[in-house]
Order: structure tokens, then C-alpha cells, then sequence
């Protein structure tokens, strides 16, 4: 058998090597990200998704560009999977008018309407309620379209999970619900919040499909995903995934992670890294050579740091753009009559 | 012209909007079998049917998530709170999401929503069931809210909501929906913009400025103050974001007097946020501090006395006018 | 066997004869207020309690006295269960100054600290969560209480419930969760709104244990409160208990119930009523003689009537209960150093 | 006296009460094995155990309702909130439950219970993260609120928090936890009230009303008029609801006129309420309108630039000064 020829869970090589290059451009990309921010370059909170690659890769490259895809504020990943140009992800981390939401959201807020990624959300768990909302407005327009959303085991204890499975389920609405399970939500272990060992009953009280799938495996995510996918296409409703991973650093740039031990995340990156268990998959597979790797490598450095060349030269926003898409015709609290529209207050 | 009711005002503009627009559809808890609780939405399941009438779960975060969600596919929701006391479990949704994603997604997304809901008391229903939180929402940046307060404001300003790309909180008044006024016939097409207050009667001694049901109490009130000689003029903001800070100036420019009439709790809410706008802007020309006549400052009790004791009534906006305006007028007038 | 010494479900012939005197009243007592609130004497909302008297008859009677009770708006015969003279539920409901809220609750808010009835919640769902913080005040001062809380179907959609069973479950606490499925929140019919026919899986979510019970019989509802509160006071944690029931009447006094069939309703008030069912087995059981069903229905009678003399002839409110208790020094929003402390505005 | 953080002061303050009193516990997100996101608890965990330091699930409405039930039974828990932002999935049970119990239930219950939130901007958090929303719960009749400024009075008021016998949001600011100041020994007990608001610095020309970081800034734009040889009077209300208004007034008698000076939203906000509150009793004291420095009317942008642009500084307060303080001060200074 060529190596061309080489199937991986219905993929051909070339769709395989893909998903491995974007799992490495993920990873340099955060990796960088997190070189600037201890820089002064990028401000705020900064969530890297370091270690859940695999999860992403699998979940998104399972859509199609039509699809929407609504994540929390760990969503650098998902943005540029969904499409975004990595440069308008970094030039939003940084600030930039040309940022993907010009400067104004930053890296818990990437949106693209282009891309049908409806951004990072901040407030833990209201993704939930909203891609339910999108799951109804494809319906009711009868799209071929379905909704991913992405949270965390944390977002499960929110009163919007179980509002938002029930009202998806009892409306069959096209929507996969996808919990990346990295066991902590910031400092609380997913066993002392969650009374109950997974979420497989949890499915169950909303007459709900459940797939639970190894997070760190991207072609396991991608078949689960595909399955999920197909049957919220074909109006069978939604499918709650849990995908079981682990994030490699802390909660935020700012979390040292006192409330785990250096030891569990040695186990976890030494032993459990989705980039590391995928070459070595393919390799096995004669899939990728080490040229195959180098070149991912490189053109994904390549890709940040032409990213993080076009954050720098991009320019910052203009004082105006304070009082733009406020709303939208800018009207402010007062609506004077003989002043122009945006007032200045 | 004819004369209908409020809710009936309300249900032709829902009515008329479905069908001029496949985009709009209507969700809330019963505004389908049940039709309404107060009956704003009967028919329109039979109208519209389930596609675009759609009774949901008790859930209201998940009401508006829906609403907004649809709204980002390009749908254009109206969603029902059954009353105002319950926008606070979608509060998030509504201050977090549909205020800032325009803004925080650098204007990409487009939020035509509007949130229909009543408030207010008189009912006796209690301090969980009476509140009219307004002021919370006119805070916000990213909010449009409006609080019409006959069947003509009713009528023009919900089809304009429906219209507008943001989100709009639209408030009625439970004691409102029985309340009759002038509309223009079906055929004729009309709306009422969502930034424009109206001058409900015209005067020269004072300038009431209010909003939703206490705009009837004030009317009232001007009625037994032009009786002493004082000739009061009545101004409905309809908006409360955005104001139409103007046409109040102009008739402080004419009265150089002000009482603020509002159901609401006096402190930190709508009266003293216009109070403070009327003071920035036109302080050289009043003659005397702005009275403020405002629900009492506790909860609603639910004793009949109890509560009209805490609402503000006629009485006591023709005291907060009396205690103002000098008496040559009424003098004059005996 | 002589008819005193009868037991059924564990229960003594007096206790049993006590739990059909029990319904009665509250069946005479709803019907009373609803003949007052119609002739204008109550105001607000009346959310009547007929058809679900064996729920809330069976559950209390399971309840020491040192127990906590949470309830919604249709509380008035927990409240009368729980010890609240019924007078003073009537003067609440004609908001009277002897009602148990002092007339500034109404039909929704009954309240006794004295009985440990922490009130009528009139905002659906509410009472899950303020039902878990009592389980966790029990258990933190290892008190050998519970807390029994009731709520209707449509509270389940809330997401107050999913917040409140999961840290009820996480933390082991003392709390009977009692679901009073009426099959209708307002007009909704309890299969449009969940996405599960009952229960069960969703106190598997929880991992919790759950019951079942015909909420038309009210022996029935007893024993499974029993079972549950015994579990809540050994330390086993909560239990999710669905009793299915109907009510009679519209929502309230203001809903024509047109969402569902008299046909149906006739079924459920012919063939179900619960206080018609425990009769009939009284006096299948040799229990009940028809001078003991006269002296339930003449004590119950007595009882209510007395409650709206009471009612009508208490005094109003005084003008200054206004301004009382908003808050313990009623400051209002104004510190003022040299005015009284209850500013009048 | 010592000089301590704003953070440190707070985590004495829970914890001498925790040790005065069984009752008292905390419990929130984070706030045991994390220690807290802004590490105001710290090793608590360690000194107390499981048992009176809760980390919860992520879940607002049951943590608030957790609180809410626990006091009904006799505790007096200070539940944590993470931030501000995220008490609108709470704002249910704070103001239909927290707020209303007392008076709805006719006085019977008390609810000693602290809600303690971080709020505000600055730090690039973006519109989600960055918000303060004191007067949404100043609003409401049944609360208490309050926003101290300094580490003495942080640790003062939270101490006097805990033994209130009502409900009190005890909001703190974001970056005021690296703030330090002074602070009585250890051994030292004091407690600071809930409804008294200090003069920060004396001054006769303008009463610069304000409160939370923003009297740090005020301090500054003082320090800078001073050079003007205008002396800016700051008052730091502390509490917004009950405020201190005899303190304002006093103050202004004497200075004649008023800037407010906020880090929110302008409109319907804190510093609109109090500028209505000292029209509507100071009117006549008043030789121009009020001036009023607030956070730009929009939602929080991240962008650094434009975040800067967004809140209110110094020389915005300044600049608010000098536009009604006339310049003869300023003038004989120089
Ligand atoms: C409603 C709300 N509460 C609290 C927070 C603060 N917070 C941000 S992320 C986070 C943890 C979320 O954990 P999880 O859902 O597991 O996602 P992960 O970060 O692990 O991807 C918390 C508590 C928030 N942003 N929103
Ligand atoms: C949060 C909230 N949403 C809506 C309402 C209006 N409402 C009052 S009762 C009710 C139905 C509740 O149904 P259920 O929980 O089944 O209780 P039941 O009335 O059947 O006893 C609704 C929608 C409310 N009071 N609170
Ligand atoms: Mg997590
Ligand atoms: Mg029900």
C-alpha cells in the first residue's frame, strides 16, 4: 500500500496529516501566545489550550464550514480551526484594529460571522443557552447547518446546561453539545463538583445520546463527532459528548495550579499528549516520516510568527472606535436631535 | 381610527410583523395554548401555528439564549417573560450577551431581539410579583428600552422593535393591557420610533415628566391642577435608553419647573437618572428643585391598603406640582 | 380486631383518621378562599391546593415538627400542615395585620419561623436552591433536622433545580426534594417540557434516590417520605420523590384552563380524588365509620369558618407597617444623623 | 498601626470572625484549594477545614440560595461571589429572595448573610469582566451595599458585614487588592459602620463625592488642583445604600459645589442618584450644576488603548473641577 493510499478512520493521508498539522499550529500558536503575554503584549486573562488539541482538531474537522461553533474564552483553538486566519487571532490578542473583533474582545471574545464562530464566551455556561438558540434558528429555516458547542466540566454545573439539553432535546434541535472534560474547572476537581463519575446519566435525564470519547485522541473525537454530527443533520436531535482531556498548564496565565500536583501533570504530558500519541500513531501507520513532521512544524511556526509580525505592525484602534457598534446607529443614552449620534459620555 | 385595548394594540403588531416578516417568530412560557397571561399573544398559535409560536419549557435563560441565538442565525425573535419580576434569571443573557456582542465582537453581529415583558403593581401580587426594574436595564449600554403607555405607542413602537437590529427590552404594565385608546385603522400602516418622547398635554406652570401607566395618573392629576389654574404639561418619555432628553429641555425652557412621576423605587433608579440629566443640562433654567414622585422605597406589600399606600397616586403628583409652582397661578385662577 | 386498634402503613386509627382530617380541611379551606376571593375579600393571585391534598398530607405527616418545609405560591396547606393556624392563614390571605406574614405576604407568601415553614417562593425554582442551603445549615450545626421541599412539575425546567440537586448530592445533605407533578405548570403540559416521561433518570443525574408515588394516595406519599426523610436524617442525603397528582382547579383563580379537557378533568375529580380514595379504604378497612367522616367535614367546617370570622375582624395593617422591616433597623436609603430612622419616601 | 493590603484586610476581617463566631462561614468558587482568585482567602481553608471554608460548583444561583437557606437556619455565611459579573446569575435570589424576605414574611426572618464580589475595570477583562453594578442592587429597598476603598475600612465594614443582620453586598474593586494602608494591630478590634461615609481630605472650594478606587483617583486630581491652589474636599461615601448623605451636604454648604466622580456607567447609575439626592436636598447650596465623571457609556473594551480611554482618570476629574470652580481660587494661587 503507498503511502498516499493510507485510510485513518476514513480519512485519506493527506486529511490525517492535516488534522496533525493543525494540532501543532494550535500548540505553537498558545505556546507563543504565551511568550507575548509575559511580555506585556497581550493583557487580560489568557486561557491556552495546551493539551486539549486534540479534542478540537477532532471536534471541528468533523463540521462542515457552514456549521456554527459556539466556545468559552479557551476558544483560540477553536477560532482558527473554524477558520479564522491565525493573524486575526493574534492581532485580537494584541489588540489591533485588525483583530478579529477589532481589538474590542480579546482573547475570551474571537468571533467571526465569515466562519460561523460565535466566540468566545466569558461567563461560563451561557454558550449552552445560545448554541440551543442556533440549534432552533437553523431549524426553523430548515438549514442542512448544525451547532457544536464547546465548555468545560465546570460549565456543567451551571443552571444553562440543564435548560439548554432539555429545551435541545425536547425541540430536537441540531445541536452537539461537546464537554472538553479537563477534570478541573479552575482549581475544583471535576470529582468534587460533579455528583456523579460521568456524564453519561446526566444525557440520560434529557433522553439524550451520549459518546464518551478519549479527548486526547484526535481521530477517536473526529469518528464521535462525525457520528454526533450526522445525527443532528438528519434531524435526530441533539448528542451530549464528553471528551476526556486535560489542560497542560494552569486555569489562566495567572493560576499556578496549587490544587493539583506537579506529579499528575508530568503523567498527563508525558504519557498523554494528543500531539505526541498522533505521530506516533501515524508513524506506526507509516503514515508521516519525519520530513512530514518537520514540515508541520515548520509552517506552523511559520504561520505565528507571521501572526504575531502582522499583531505588531497592525495598527491600534482609533479613539472613534470607543463609541462604534455600540448599537447600531450608535444612539447613546441621549438621543439629541441636533447633536450627531454618537455622543461623546 | 378605532378604539381597541393595549394587549389587543400589542397582538396586531406581533400579528402584523409575522406576517409581513417569515423571520419573526414569537417564544414564552404559555403564549401558545395558554395565550398569554394576559392574553397579549391569544390566537396567534392558531394564526401562525407551532413553527412561529412557541410555548417553552419554564426556563427563562434558556428563553433568551434561544431568542439570541436564533437572532445570530438572522431570525428575529420576540420573547415573552411572563412578567418583569423573571428577567432576573435571564439577566445574564440579557446584560452579558445581547448588551455586548455587537460591541465586544467588534460589530460583527446584529441582535434584532426584542424582550417583551410586563412590570409594575396594583394588583396585589406581592413583593416577588410588582417590581419595575427598568432603570437596571436603561443602565446598560448595548440595551434599548421602552415603555410605551396607550394602544397607539403600543401598537407603533413593538412594530418598530421588531424592526430595529439590537436588542430591545420592552416593557409594559400589567395594569395597562385593559386600557383603551386611539389606533389607526388595520390598513394603515404606521410605527412609533423608539427614541421619541411625545407631549401628552400641553401647559405652561409645569412640566410632568413620566412614563408608562403613571403617564394616565399624571393626566389625571393635570385634570384637577387645571381646575386651580395651573396648567400642567404632561410628557411621556416612551424611551427611557435612548431619552429624548430635548423635548423635556424644551418645555423646562417653557415651565422652568419639573416633577418626575415614576411607579418604581425612588433610589438609584430612572426619576433621579432623568433628575440628573435635566439638572446637567438645563439647571440655569429651573426655578425650583425637581419634585420626584415615586413608589414607596420597601418592598410591595400585598395588603390592599398596604399597597396603595406604596404607589404613588394622582394625589401625590398634584402635591409634588403644588409644593413648586408659585401660587399666583392658582391665585389667578380663584 | 377492634377498630381502634386498625394500623395501616404503621399508622394508629386515630393518626390515620387524622390524615383524613387533615384533607378535609384543606379541601374546605381552599374552597373557602376561593368563595372569598371571588366575592373580592382576597386579592392578588389564589393558587388553590384541591386535588393535591394526599401529596401534601402524606409528605408533612412524615415530618417531625422541628422539620423545615419550602414551598411555591401553592402553600397554603403545607403551611396549615405545618402547624400555621388556619386563621392565620386566612388573615394573611385578606391581608390582615394577624395574618402569619402580617398581611405583607398574600396567598403566596405564608410564612412561620415558629413552624419552621420558610414560606411560599413566587418565583418558580427558587425554593430548590434556598431548600439546599437549609440542608447545609442542618447539617453544619449537626442538627437532626430536614428539610422537605415542594415544588411543581414546571420547577423542574428551572435551572435552579439541576443547581440545587447537584450540590445537594455533592454534599450529602439533608433534603427530601418532593416534585408535586400536577402534569401542568401553567397551561404546559408536563410532556412538552421535559424531555424525559419522569423522574428517575433525572435523580440519576444527581445520583440520587428516587420514589415514585401515586400523589392520590395519600398512605402512599407517607410511606415514601418516611422512607425518605429516615434516609435525610441518617446522614444518606437527599431523595428525589415524583408524586403524580392533578389539580382540580384552573392554575388560578384567574385561568380558564383552556389547554386542557373537561373531560379530563371530570376523569381525574370522579375516579382520583384523593380524599373520595382514602375514604372509601377507611371504610373498606373498617376504619372510618360515617359518624367519623361527618365529624371530619363538621370539625373542618367549624374550623374554616372560624378562620374567615377571625380573618374579617382582625384589623388592617397600620400605616406604619409600611416602612417596617424592609430592613432590622428599617434604615432606608438615606442615612440620615438626625431624622428618625424610617424615612417616609 | 500597620500597613497591610486591601486583600490582607479582608482575609482579617474573616477571619477574626470566623474565630468570634461558630456560625460564620464562606463558601464560593475557588475560594479553598485555589485560595481564592484574588487570593483574599487564602489558607482559611487550612485554618478552619472543610467544615466553614465550601468551595462550590460553579453555580451562582445555588451558591447565593446555599447562603440564603443556611442564614434562615441560623448561620451567617459570607458567600464569594468571583465576580460582579457574575451576580446577575444570582441576581434572582438577591433581589427577589434576600432583599424581600423580611418584609414580604412580616419581619420574622433575618438574613445575616455577606455577598462579597470583586467589580470593575482596568485590568483588560474585557466587557464580560469589567463591570460595576452597585446601583442595580442600590436600587432595590431590602439591601444593603457598600464599597470601601481602603484596607482599614475594608477590613472594618466586612467585619461589620458579618454582623449585620441583613443581607449586604460587600463589593470590592479588582485592582484594589494590592492597595495598601493602614490598619489597627492585630489585638486591636474595631469595627467600621455600614452607613457613615469620611471625609478623605478637607478642602473648602469643591466636594468631590466618590467612592470605591475611584477616591484614590480623586485623592490624586486633588493633589493636582492643590497645585491650582483649588482645595478639592474628597468624600468617600463608602456605603451606597444607606448613604451618607448628611456628610455630603455638609460638605457642600460649604463648598457650593459638587463634581461626582464614579467608575460606572453614567446613565441610571450611582452617581446620577446621588447627584439627584443632593439637588433634590441641597438645591439652594448649589452655585453651579453638578459635574459628573463616570466610565464611558459603552461596554468594556479590551484593547488597552481603548480601555484607558474608557475609564474615568484623574485628569478627567480635574478637568470636571476646574469647569465650576471658578478661577479666582485658582487665580490668587498663582
Ligand atoms: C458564570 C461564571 N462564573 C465564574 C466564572 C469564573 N471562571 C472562569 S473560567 C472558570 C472555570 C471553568 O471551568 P470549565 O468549565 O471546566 O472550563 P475550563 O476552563 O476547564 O476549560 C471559572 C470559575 C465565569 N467566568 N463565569
Ligand atoms: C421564574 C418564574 N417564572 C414564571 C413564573 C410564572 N408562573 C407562576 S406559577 C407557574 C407554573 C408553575 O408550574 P409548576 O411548577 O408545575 O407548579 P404548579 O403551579 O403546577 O403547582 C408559572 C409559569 C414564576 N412565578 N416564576
Ligand atoms: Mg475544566
Ligand atoms: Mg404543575
Amino acid at each position: 500500500m503507498a503511502i498516499q493510499d493510507v485510510t485513518l478512520a476514513g480519512l485519506g493521508r493527506q486529511q490525517v496529516l492535516d488534522l496533525h498539522y493543525q494540532m501543532v499550529l494550535l500548540r505553537r500558536f498558545e505556546e507563543k501566545a504565551a511568550e507575548e503575554y509575559t511580555l506585556g503584549t497581550i493583557g487580560g486573562f489568557l486561557h491556552l489550550y495546551i493539551g486539549q488539541e486534540g479534542t478540537g482538531v477532532g471536534a471541528i474537522s468533523a463540521l462542515r464550514p457552514s456549521d456554527y461553533v459556539v466556545s468559552s474564552y479557551r476558544e483560540h483553538g477553536h477560532a482558527i480551526l473554524k477558520g479564522i486566519e491565525p493573524r486575526a487571532v493574534m492581532a485580537e490578542l494584541f489588540g489591533k484594529a485588525t483583530g478579529c473583533s477589532k481589538g474590542k474582545g480579546g482573547s475570551m471574545h474571537m468571533y467571526s460571522a465569515e466562519h460561523r464562530l460565535i466566540g468566545g464566551q466569558a461567563i461560563v455556561g451561557a454558550q449552552l443557552v445560545i448554541a440551543t438558540g442556533i440549534g432552533f434558528g437553523i431549524k426553523y429555516q430548515a438549514r442542512p447547518d448544525i451547532v457544536l458547542v464547546s465548555f468545560g466540566d465546570g460549565a456543567v454545573d451551571e443552571g444553562a446546561f440543564h435548560e439548554g439539553l432539555n429545551l435541545s432535546s425536547v425541540w430536537k434541535l441540531p445541536v452537539v453539545f461537546l464537554c472538553e472534560n479537563n477534570q478541573y474547572s479552575m482549581g475544583m476537581a471535576v470529582n468534587k463538583a460533579w455528583s456523579v463519575s460521568s456524564l453519561e446519566p446526566r444525557a440520560a435525564a434529557y433522553g439524550m445520546p451520549y459518546a464518551h470519547v478519549d479527548g486526547m485522541d484526535v481521530l477517536a473525537v473526529h469518528e464521535v463527532l462525525t457520528e454526533a454530527a450526522e445525527r443532528a443533520r438528519a434531524g435526530g436531535g441533539p448528542t451530549l459528548v464528553e471528551a476526556v482531556t486535560y489542560r497542560f498548564r494552569g486555569h489562566s496565565m495567572a493560576d499556578p495550579a496549587r490544587y493539583r500536583t506537579r506529579d499528575e501533570e508530568e503523567q498527563w504530558k508525558s504519557s498523554r499528549d494528543p500531539i505526541v500519541l498522533f505521530e506516533r500513531k501515524l508513524r506506526e501507520a507509516g503514515i508521516m516520516r519525519d520530513e512530514d513532521a518537520r514540515a508541520a512544524e515548520d509552517r506552523a511556526n511559520a504561520v505565528v510568527e507571521e501572526a504575531v509580525t502582522f499583531a505588531e505592525e497592525s495598527p491600534e484602534p482609533s479613539y472613534d472606535a470607543l463609541f462604534e457598534d455600540v448599537s447600531i446607529e450608535n444612539a447613546g443614552a441621549i438621543a439629541w436631535r441636533d447633536k450627531p449620534s454618537t455622543p461623546r459620555d | 381610527m378605532r378604539t381597541i385595548t393595549y394587549r389587543d394594540a400589542l397582538r396586531e403588531a406581533i400579528s402584523e410583523e409575522m406576517r409581513r416578516d417569515e423571520r419573526v417568530y414569537i417564544l414564552g412560557e404559555d403564549i401558545a395554548g395558554y395565550g398569554g397571561t394576559y392574553s397579549v399573544t391569544k390566537g396567534l398559535f392558531e394564526d401562525f401555528g407551532e413553527k412561529r409560536v412557541r410555548d417553552t419549557p419554564l426556563a427563562e435563560e434558556v428563553i433568551i439564549g434561544t431568542a439570541l441565538g436564533s437572532a445570530l442565525t438572522g431570525l428575529r425573535p420576540i420573547a415573552e417573560l411572563m412578567t418583569m419580576n423573571f428577567s432576573l434569571l435571564a439577566s445574564d443573557q440579557i446584560v452579558n450577551s445581547a448588551a455586548k456582542f455587537r460591541y465586544m465582537f467588534g460589530g460583527q453581529p446584529s441582535l434584532p431581539l426584542v424582550i417583551r415583558m410586563p412590570a409594575g403593581g396594583g394588583a396585589q401580587r406581592g413583593a416577588q410579583h410588582s417590581q419595575t426594574l427598568e432603570s437596571w436595564f436603561a443602565h446598560v449600554p448595548g440595551l434599548k428600552v421602552v415603555m410605551p403607555a396607550t394602544p397607539y405607542d403600543a401598537k407603533g413602537m413593538l412594530k418598530t422593535a421588531i424592526r430595529d437590529d439590537d436588542p430591545v427590552l420592552f416593557i409594559e404594565h400589567e395594569l395597562l393591557y385593559s386600557v383603551k385608546g386611539e389606533v389607526p385603522d388595520e390598513a394603515e400602516e404606521y410605527t412609533v420610533p423608539l427614541n421619541r418622547g411625545i407631549v401628552r398635554r400641553e401647559g405652561s406652570d409645569i412640566s410632568i415628566v413620566t412614563f408608562s401607566r403613571m403617564v394616565h395618573i399624571s393626566l389625571q392629576a393635570a385634570e384637577e391642577l387645571a381646575k386651580d389654574g395651573i396648567a400642567a404639561e404632561v410628557i411621556d418619555i416612551r424611551s427611557i435608553r435612548p431619552v429624548d432628553l430635548d423635548l423635556i429641555l424644551e418645555s423646562v425652557r417653557k415651565t422652568n419647573r419639573v416633577v418626575i412621576a415614576e411607579e418604581g423605587w425612588k433610589y438609584f433608579g430612572t426619576g433621579q437618572g432623568l433628575a440628573a440629566m435635566i439638572y446637567e443640562h438645563g439647571f440655569d433654567w429651573l426655578d425650583a428643585p425637581i419634585q420626584h414622585v415615586t413608589g414607596k422605597d420597601v418592598p410591595m406589600p400585598y395588603s390592599k391598603i398596604l399597597e396603595r399606600a406604596a404607589l404613588p397616586t394622582r394625589d401625590d403628583v398634584v402635591a409634588a406640582v403644588r409644593a413648586i409652582v408659585p401660587q399666583r397661578a392658582a391665585a389667578a385662577a380663584r
